[in-house]
């Protein structure tokens, strides 16, 4: 049952991701892109952890996607960009990502995941937004902080970089 | 309503601004009432389904030539109606006619009103010399065709025919609004005139009274029901 | 249930088509949209991880990831708005003014 | 092969869905109906009176007539995009009603069977719906963009903006009532304002953000930017009609229910109510209320302007908002 579900988004996933490279409309690879988000958000239910997948819907689907398509409104890319043009080095990227597809397969394949525990089966753990709460504000505290600041910084920088420089 | 207008907003303290701002004062002010105003009657009329308006006395309607009590018209053809008129919508040919037709021996051989020029403001009324002209209280003036709007002697002569009305029945003033004969229009009209149920003259008006609406092959009529009636505000 | 390695491979094609956007395309906007694939297949990696290596950390590090990718994107975009007011364009072999 | 009971579990559970999203889709019809005649008598008029005894059945009419309208799409629009607009912002507010709690359990009399009124009790339902509501401003944004009129546009991003401008204080407020009750659960949050402990009480303000917030959060007045007749001649559905039309609209009434739900769910005790009625016609009763209160406030207020909002959003409610989670966790400690 789990396993049709896997496959069910797993498929999707990979399709949506595709269509986010190859359209050639930023709008469209944009909803593409936010179809895949929405299938990794599923994925994280099937790896039981709920709480990942309502912050990706939330971070992801709800903010980072608006973002984009906001810049791609705005810019009114939408129509401009069939003229983009052939890059005469894509050859050299094709390779390149078939040569480290290759690779990682065959590391995957090949190697073996150690002190596997197998999944959690006991609902204890099943409900563990309260566990990562727990060590989120404990053992992470600092890199929670730090994160933070970093967000902080972001908003900050954002606004400092699309501000025209006479202030208005 | 007794809420009324505020003409001079009074000066507000620091603290009162607070606390309105706060406690969002404003807000419920306008929110009583708009509720005030939802739990209170709606001045809808369902007309012309269930409702219709029976207008004051003085509503200045549509025009009607009046007789004296022995049904003789009072109009004599003076034509100070249509000299008065500052649309110049009244057409006024006079008539010599000794057969006591009239009360005098001059009387109107067209008098017709345009009513799509005529703005209802009742000078004519005020000229007439006679009192034959009067300003009726019907209203719903739509027709389908614009030689309608033009009305002539024929529509809007109260109708008797020479013979003396029975006065204690209609209650009518000795002078005027007999009977409107009103056979030939087409227009819709709220009176039933062939049923003879009509508004009195000295019906008092200013009420919402019951009506219901007839499709008959002439057009559609809305006819008032006058024993149920209602003041409506 | 789904073994890990399943959700290893769907990382890895995930990485892979990001990796591909990056290279090819030359919309930086999609170059942007490229890196967020990635981002997410690494997700999907560590919370694989985290599930059936039963230790709480994968998660963890997923929520940094995420937050971390929400300020690259919000920086990321501005400095895409900036520079389109500069220069009036979004294809990334056009900016060569830092080439000399 | 299943047990019997998980069989009966899972048939359950679809039956639920089925009557949610029944009553779902059937809700806009006495929604409308609703609004119109409050609209009427609060402006002192009478409303819709022709069909039906007191127009009861006007919205039948309305849907009939919405049902075999033509379906135009504009010529220069996105064809793919413009069609499932209204789908992507329709789906996600009844997506989110898959863990609304409505009501205690309940024993089926006949099968002896306990039932909950829930679909499912997420571990993080609060989250869930806050994050699946914000997929809804794509139907909007889509629709805006895909439309390729500018007053659409216009509309399409000013909701954009609006949006995630004051999904921010919803959440915040929303956080106030999590620390008090130790859960994201919707149903342990219910369970916790037993006894009239409602949230209202110890959360006056953050309820107050929240109301604020999600009026804004489902474009209502007087924060309908996004469909301004004024200056937007009617916003992002500006160029659709017929059936996509009334997709919007039905968004627009469950999203309303939403925000009604949730605010009773969060701050006014859920279905917790004298014992002579049970829990689910407390439940309907304030949820009906709230549902008043959201068109009596849109034919009171007149519309913000856009910096107004803005302002309100940023400098007023997002401070506000994050002032309330601190003294919230200073009471707690």
């Amino acid at each position: 049952m789990e396993q049709i579900f896997f496959f069910i988004f797993a498929v999707v996933a990979v399709g949506s991701a595709v269509a986010v490279v190859a359209f050639r409309n930023p709008v469209h690879s944009a909803i593409s892109l936010m179809v895949c988000f929405f299938q990794v958000a599923a994925l994280f239910i099937l790896l039981r952890s709920p709480f990942l997948a309502a912050a990706q819907l939330f971070i992801y689907v709800g903010a980072v996607m608006v973002l984009f398509l906001f810049v791609v409104m705005v810019l009114d890319l939408g129509r401009a960009s069939f003229d983009e043009p052939v890059f005469h080095r894509r050859i050299w990227g094709i390779v390149v990502v078939l040569g480290l597809f290759a690779e990682v397969v065959y590391l995957t394949l090949k190697g073996e995941p150690s002190h596997i525990k197998g999944p959690y089966v006991d609902g204890a753990m099943m409900n563990n937004t309260e566990v990562m709460g727990t060590l989120l504000y404990t053992k992470y505290i600092y890199p929670f902080e730090i994160v933070s600041i970093l967000l902080l910084l972001a908003l900050v920088g954002a606004i400092a970089l699309t501000m025209n420089s006479k202030g208005e | 309503m007794s809420d009324g207008y505020i003409l001079e907003k009074r000066k507000e303290s620091a603290v009162e601004t607070f606390f309105n701002r706060i406690f969002f004062i404003d807000f419920i002010k306008g929110l009583s009432l708009t509720l005030k105003y939802n739990l209170s009657r709606s001045i809808t009329l369902r007309y012309p389904d269930e409702e219709k308006w029976i207008p004051y006395k003085r509503f200045r309607g549509q025009h009607t030539l009046n007789r004296d009590e022995y049904g003789r018209e009072l109009c004599v053809g003076c034509e100070l109606c249509a000299k008065s008129c500052p649309t110049d919508c009244i057409t006024v040919i006079p008539m010599e006619d000794s057969a006591g037709r009239g009360i005098a021996d001059r009387v109107a051989r067209v008098w017709e009103v345009n009513l799509t020029r005529c703005m209802f403001c009742g000078l004519c009324e005020d000229a007439c010399p006679t009192e034959a002209l009067k300003l009726g209280r019907e209203y719903e003036l739509s027709c389908f065709s614009l030689s309608n709007a033009v009305m002539d002697k024929d529509r809007i002569l109260i109708a008797g025919q020479g013979e003396p009305l029975d006065l204690e029945a209609t209650g009518a003033e000795p002078k005027g609004w007999m009977k409107v004969s009103l056979d030939s229009i087409d227009y819709i009209t709220p009176l039933d005139f062939k049923k003879g149920d009509r508004v009195p003259a000295n019906y008092e008006g200013g009420v919402n009274a019951a009506a219901s609406l007839e499709r008959t092959e002439d057009g559609i009529r809305v006819v008032p029901d006058l024993s149920k009636t209602k003041k409506w505000w | 249930m789904v073994p890990l390695s399943y959700y290893l491979i769907l990382s890895l094609i995930l990485f892979s088509v990001g990796m591909a956007g990056v290279l090819l395309r030359r919309n930086i906007i999609i170059v942007l949209m490229s890196l967020e694939l990635i981002f997410n297949s690494v997700n999907i990696n560590l919370v694989a991880f985290s599930h059936h290596l039963q230790s709480m950390a994968g998660r963890i590090f997923v929520i940094f990831t995420i937050t971390i990718a929400a300020a690259e994107v919000a920086i990321g975009l501005a400095i895409i708005v900036a520079m389109y007011r500069r220069v009036k364009t979004v294809y990334v072999d056009k900016l060569r003014g830092m080439k000399g | 092969m299943p047990e019997m009971a998980t069989i009966l579990e899972v048939l359950f559970i679809i039956f639920k869905v089925v009557v949610v999203t029944m009553i779902l889709f059937s809700l806009p019809l006495p929604l409308t109906w609703m609004e119109r005649k409050i609209a009427a008598h609060i402006q002192v008029r009478l409303g819709p009176f022709r069909v039906g005894p007191h127009g009861v059945l006007q919205p039948f009419a309305d849907m009939m007539k919405l049902m075999f309208k033509e379906d135009i799409i504009p010529y220069k629009a996105d064809k793919r995009l413009f069609r499932i607009a209204p789908i992507i912002s329709m789906v996600p507010v009844l997506a989110a009603f898959a863990v609304v709690p409505f009501g205690n359990d309940i024993t089926i009399p006949f099968l002896n069977e306990e039932v909950s009124l829930y679909i499912a009790d997420m571990d993080v339902a609060i989250l869930y719906i806050l994050a699946i509501t914000g997929i809804g401003v794509y139907g909007i944004i889509f629709g805006g963009w895909a439309s390729n009129s500018k007053y659409a546009l216009l509309g399409g991003i000013r909701s954009t903006a609006q949006m995630i401008s004051y999904e921010l204080p919803m959440s915040l407020a929303a956080i106030g009532v999590v620390m008090i009750t130790n859960s994201l659960s919707l149903v342990n949050i219910v369970n916790a304002q037993q006894g009239w402990h409602w949230n209202i009480i110890y959360q006056p303000l953050g309820f107050f953000i929240f109301f604020i917030a999600s009026l804004a959060e489902i474009n209502r007045i007087p924060f309908d930017l996004p469909e301004d007749e004024g200056t937007l001649a009617a916003g992002y559905h500006v160029e659709y009609s017929a059936m996509r039309f009334s997709f919007f609209m039905l968004t627009e009434y469950v999203a309303m229910v939403l925000a009604s739900v949730l605010a009773v769910l969060l701050f006014f005790g859920g279905w917790n109510g004298p014992g002579f009625l049970p829990s689910i016609v407390w439940f309907v009763v304030k949820v009906s209320v709230f549902i008043y209160f959201f068109m009596w406030i849109r034919f009171t207020l007149p519309r913000y302007r856009y910096d107004q909002l803005m302002t309100i959003g940023w400098k007023i409610l997002l401070p506000l908002s994050l002032f309330n989670v601190l003294i919230t966790g200073f009471f707690l400690i």
